[in-house]
């Protein structure tokens, strides 16, 4: 069990990424998790350049972070676009189609 | 001949259909003609490769030369190849009745360019998911079996919601998350296969699997991922909306071979790979859960309204059977772990596959499944009424089907190993299906006072003979039954092989 | 064999965390964030298994092909999610939206 | 305004707290037995080092990738086309907003860093047979411009046929398939590149990947199918 500096450095790196993902998995709304997402991919790849895996690092930087969180923006745009009117911050995930009671006081929590 | 450890042909079934996929993709004009000719050259390929292994005994193909620690290898013996030969056969009459469907469907100008987008989309969706099934029949190596899984995922989702209603939408929308849970599980227990034993290879596997804890959690996992994909009945909920709300031809797919792969998979590890840390009570496990399948789908499938939900829980029933051959398989005669399997398997692809042409036959006729308003169905389709019938009975099990075969396998097993509750279910699960399936008989056969009855409403051929040739290949599966057994005779014991070959090299 | 005990254990939070929400949320686009952080746990514990300290010779890359294999088919996977559930959100909204507007004049429909 | 960030997150109900518990305890069990595995020296990597010079690649991962696991790789590419023909099934292609309100800055931005990355990404394909890198990398670069080019909605990228489209998907898996068949055919094994020729075919089989996977994940962002206004005549 030999222990170094850079296991203080690999204790700082994993403890960052289990909170990010905590935030990322438990956020309040949509957007916010998709960018914490996207933080936690670049995150991710420096994870990887610590397990001296280079390769992977680009592969994580270059999809993980920096293709699947245009895919997911593009997907939350389109689907805010089909509710006409509906400010993107509002989007809550428990609307569970009550969206007559949504439309109408957006910001009053259900 | 072809020396055997570099059977070149043993590539060919993947090669085929992935080369078909793509031309279909890439060309407007043709597709079926491709489609066809994959679908053929892959059933011939493959009665080529069973002669091949007939006289060779089991053949093993290094890809790229590189021998297993550090290659894949694929290999084919008894069991891969029925169900290869099961893949060939259900894939060549779907693709035929899916160009008869398509044809009928396009004939009508109202929405004829929807249905033209979607017969463009399916031929290279149903090719690579061929390509994925036949990879995944022929693999031995555990990382590239997550691949084929996934690749039979990715496929198998888009043709399910293909038809573009709302409801198979959502359907085909949870099927492609459940999937995608079960090969994450899948992929975590390689991960500690991995882990433990160092080693992808399937063979290698085999002699390094010792008792250790990571061995039976990888298990565990891997079993888990396979359970989802399979649709055993705690985890069956996604299947019935995927299945019943597809199109025709794809709901034939999905039902009769994607659930088969995951199931073959899951017994392939179970009875070959660690079947030195299998233990008694987790077959039994694994068996009640089966038993417990069979009731629930066939007391669903009676109480369904729709003739394509109906058939959709009939698999769920169905492949109770293949799991209660779990706890019997040590005590069937001869020793024969995979006879069982393959019989319920290749009986219930083809029966399955033409139960749901049979429906889809009904739906384009009558513009709806509901089974209370199939009234005079018989004076109308006879060729489609009578493949419902034959398959029914094939699915029942009566005497010349193969699952009258496998049934009696099991039921002699349970009597040879004293364990009598299993006879119960397998008898109480055939009266259950005798009863779904005559109830839907009854309607087709019932005539109301009122109207006389139709007259004979002429389907184009591709849509009413590939049913029936499937029924009829079910039912009289149980005569041919001792070459397939020879076959199945011939998994890794190439000793065995020689004995009956008279001493090849 | 401190790291490798590190990040696996990091790996298997995420799988169990990630597993979590995905039952637990409603919202598609959640569930398929949860699935690509359940991905990315599982590949950290396939390349931890790997990780070799500098000095002590070099890495075995299979698990590293592996891994990338993997990121290449989650990202199209969930791609395919992605648009699944843009067109089961658009569904739900027209009947909603016909629902809703069957009861109004034509005028005031926002179809 | 009550801060509302967390207040869901504790489990309203009973069910959602058991079903925590349990899913940590599954963890818990799970990290003990993986940690405890003895610990195995893998047998393949001492394979891996001495094939790797008939491998024609010396980094370690491209060699696995492409020449030792092949076919993984050619299955994996499948996935990636199959997956943009289930969303070209499913959706047409949508806008991202019209091409007035884009600021010239992002304008300018994009015309001098799109063919700057396409450097980028056919330098990573190069590197990949030595150092870090390959095809996935530099597809990704590629992918990454495209996304750019349409976000910007440069006026070609709407304009390109489907037939072209469809070519440059299909491109890199048929060079791949038809590279795995020749070797069959010249050595008798699929994907068994002929002794010395192993290295040149794997950077052909990269660079006409690299072009497709940027294609495809370009088109996975653009999510549909183009839309055949033009030509009515054949299958949207």
């Amino acid at each position: 069990m030999s222990y170094s500096i850079l296991t203080f450095f690999d204790l700082i790196l994993v403890l960052t990424l289990l909170s990010l993902s905590w935030h990322l998995l438990n956020s309040e709304d949509i957007f916010k998790a998709v960018v914490l997402f996207i933080s936690f991919g670049l995150l991710m790849a420096l994870a990887w350049v610590r397990m001296r895996a280079p390769d992977v690092a680009l592969a994580e930087a270059a999809l993980g972070a920096g293709l699947t969180g245009p895919l997911f923006l593009a997907a939350l745009r389109r689907m805010n676009r089909c509710h006409k009117g509906e400010r993107r911050l509002d989007i809550d995930e428990n609307r569970d189609g009550d969206n007559e009671k949504k439309m109408e006081q957006p910001h009053q929590r259900s | 001949m072809f020396p055997s450890d570099t059977a070149v042909w043993i590539v060919f079934p993947v090669i085929l259909p992935l080369v078909a996929g793509l031309l279909c993709f890439l060309f407007k004009r043709g597709t079926f003609g491709i489609a066809l000719a994959a679908a053929i050259g892959n059933f011939f390929v493959v009665c080529f490769l069973i002669y091949q292994m007939l006289v060779y005994g089991p053949m093993r193909c290094y890809i790229g030369g590189w021998h297993p620690p550090l290659g894949i290898s694929l290999r084919i013996d008894g069991p891969a190849l029925l169900m290869l030969l099961m893949t060939a056969a259900t894939g060549l009459a779907v693709t035929l009745y899916a160009r008869g469907y398509f044809l009928f469907r396009i004939s009508d100008p109202l929405r004829a360019r929807r249905h033209k987008r979607q017969q463009y989309y399916f031929w290279p969706l149903w090719m690579l998911l061929l390509t994925g099934l036949n990879g995944l029949f022929l693999s031995a190596d555990i990382f590239n079996l997550y691949v084929t899984l996934e690749l039979i995922a990715v496929s198998a989702a888009p043709l399910a919601a293909l038809s573009g209603k709302p409801a198979s939408l959502r359907a085909s929308y949870r099927y492609l998350l459940i999937s995608l849970i079960g090969s994450l599980t899948y992929l975590l227990g390689v991960v500690f296969l991995y882990r433990s034993c160092g080693v992808l290879d399937l063979a290698l596997l085999q002699n390094l699997a010792g008792d250790g804890l990571g061995i039976s959690t990888a298990l565990v996992l891997l079993t888990v991922g396979l359970m989802l994909k399979t649709a055993l009945v705690p985890l069956h909920f996604w299947l019935p909306p995927a299945h019943a709300n597809a199109l025709a031809p794809v709901s034939v797919i999905l039902s009769a071979l994607v659930v088969k792969a995951s199931f073959y998979l899951l017994f392939r590890f179970w009875f070959e790979i660690f079947a030195p840390i299998i233990s008694p009570s987790s077959l039994n496990f694994m068996g009640t859960l089966g038993a417990l399948a069979i009731f629930w789908g066939a007391i669903q499938a009676m109480r369904q309204q729709r003739l394509k939900l109906m058939v959709a829980y009939s698999t769920v029933s169905q492949l109770g059977y293949l799991f209660v051959a779990f706890p019997l398989s040590m005590f069937v005669d001869g020793g024969q772990v995979w006879s069982i399997v393959v019989f319920i398997a290749l009986t219930h692809a083809c029966a399955k596959s033409a139960m749901f042409m049979v429906a889809g036959n009904v739906y384009l006729h009558l513009g709806h499944d509901r089974i209370k308003s199939l009234k005079g169905v018989r004076s109308s389709q006879p060729i489609t009424v009578f493949a419902y019938g034959i398959a029914g009975v094939s699915l029942m099990g009566l005497p010349p089907s193969g699952a009258f075969i496998a049934k009696w396998m099991l039921l002699s097993a349970s009597f040879a190993s004293l364990q009598y509750w299993w006879a119960v279910v397998i008898a109480g699960g055939s009266l259950l299906a005798m009863i779904y399936v005559f109830r839907v008989m009854s309607h087709f056969f019932v005539i109301p006072e009122g109207e006389s009855s139709k007259k004979n409403v002429s389907l184009s051929p591709l849509l009413e003979w590939p049913p029936l040739i499937l029924a009829l290949i079910s039912l009289f599966l149980g005569l041919i039954s001792p070459w397939v057994l020879k076959i199945v005779l011939y998994k890794d014991s190439g000793l065995l092989a020689q004995i009956f070959q008279g001493g090849l090299p | 064999m401190i790291t490798t005990m590190l990040y696996s254990l990091t790996g298997l939070i995420l799988f169990g965390m990630g597993f979590y929400t995905l039952i637990i949320h409603s919202h598609p686009l959640r569930k398929i964030l949860a699935v690509n952080v359940m991905a990315t746990g599982v590949f950290l514990i396939l390349v931890a298994t790997a990780y070799i300290p500098v000095g002590q010779g070099d890495i075995d890359p299979v698990p590293h092909a592996m891994v990338l294999t993997g990121i290449v088919v989650s990202v199209s996977v969930t791609a395919l999610a992605l648009i699944f559930a843009c067109k089961v959100q658009e569904n739900s909204n027209l009947d909603l939206l016909r629902k809703r507007n069957h009861r109004k004049p034509m005028k005031e429909r926002g179809l | 305004m009550k801060k509302k960030w967390n207040n869901h997150i504790r489990g309203r109900n009973p069910f959602q707290l058991l079903f925590l518990f349990l899913l940590f305890m599954l963890t818990v069990i799970l990290a003990v037995i993986f940690c405890n595995i003895p610990e195995k020296s893998s047998v393949l990597e001492a394979g891996i080092v001495s094939m790797q010079n008939q491998s024609g690649v010396n980094s370690p991962v491209t060699a696995v990738l492409l020449n030792f696991r092949g076919y993984d790789t050619l299955l994996e590419v499948m996935v990636l086309l199959i997956a943009v023909i289930g969303v070209w099934s499913l959706t047409k292609a949508t806008s991202f907003g019209n091409t007035a309100d884009i600021s010239p800055v992002q304008l300018g931005v994009v015309h001098l860093l799109t063919p700057v990355m396409c450097l980028v990404a056919a330098y990573l394909v190069w590197q990949g047979s030595h150092l870090a890198g390959g095809a996935f990398q530099g597809g990704a670069i590629l992918g990454a411009a495209g996304v750019l080019l349409l976000v910007s909605e440069i006026p070609w990228t709407h304009a390109v046929p489907a037939l072209v489209l469809r070519i440059g998907l299909v491109f890199g898996p048929l060079i791949f398939t038809g590279i795995a068949l020749y070797c069959l055919w010249a050595r008798g094994g699929l994907l068994d590149y002929p002794t010395g020729s192993a290295g040149w075919l794997i950077l052909l089989i990269e660079t006409t990947c690299a072009l497709s996977i940027g294609l495809t994940l370009a088109l996975l962002f653009a999510g549909g199918r183009p839309d055949e206004n033009g030509s009515e005549g054949d299958i949207q």
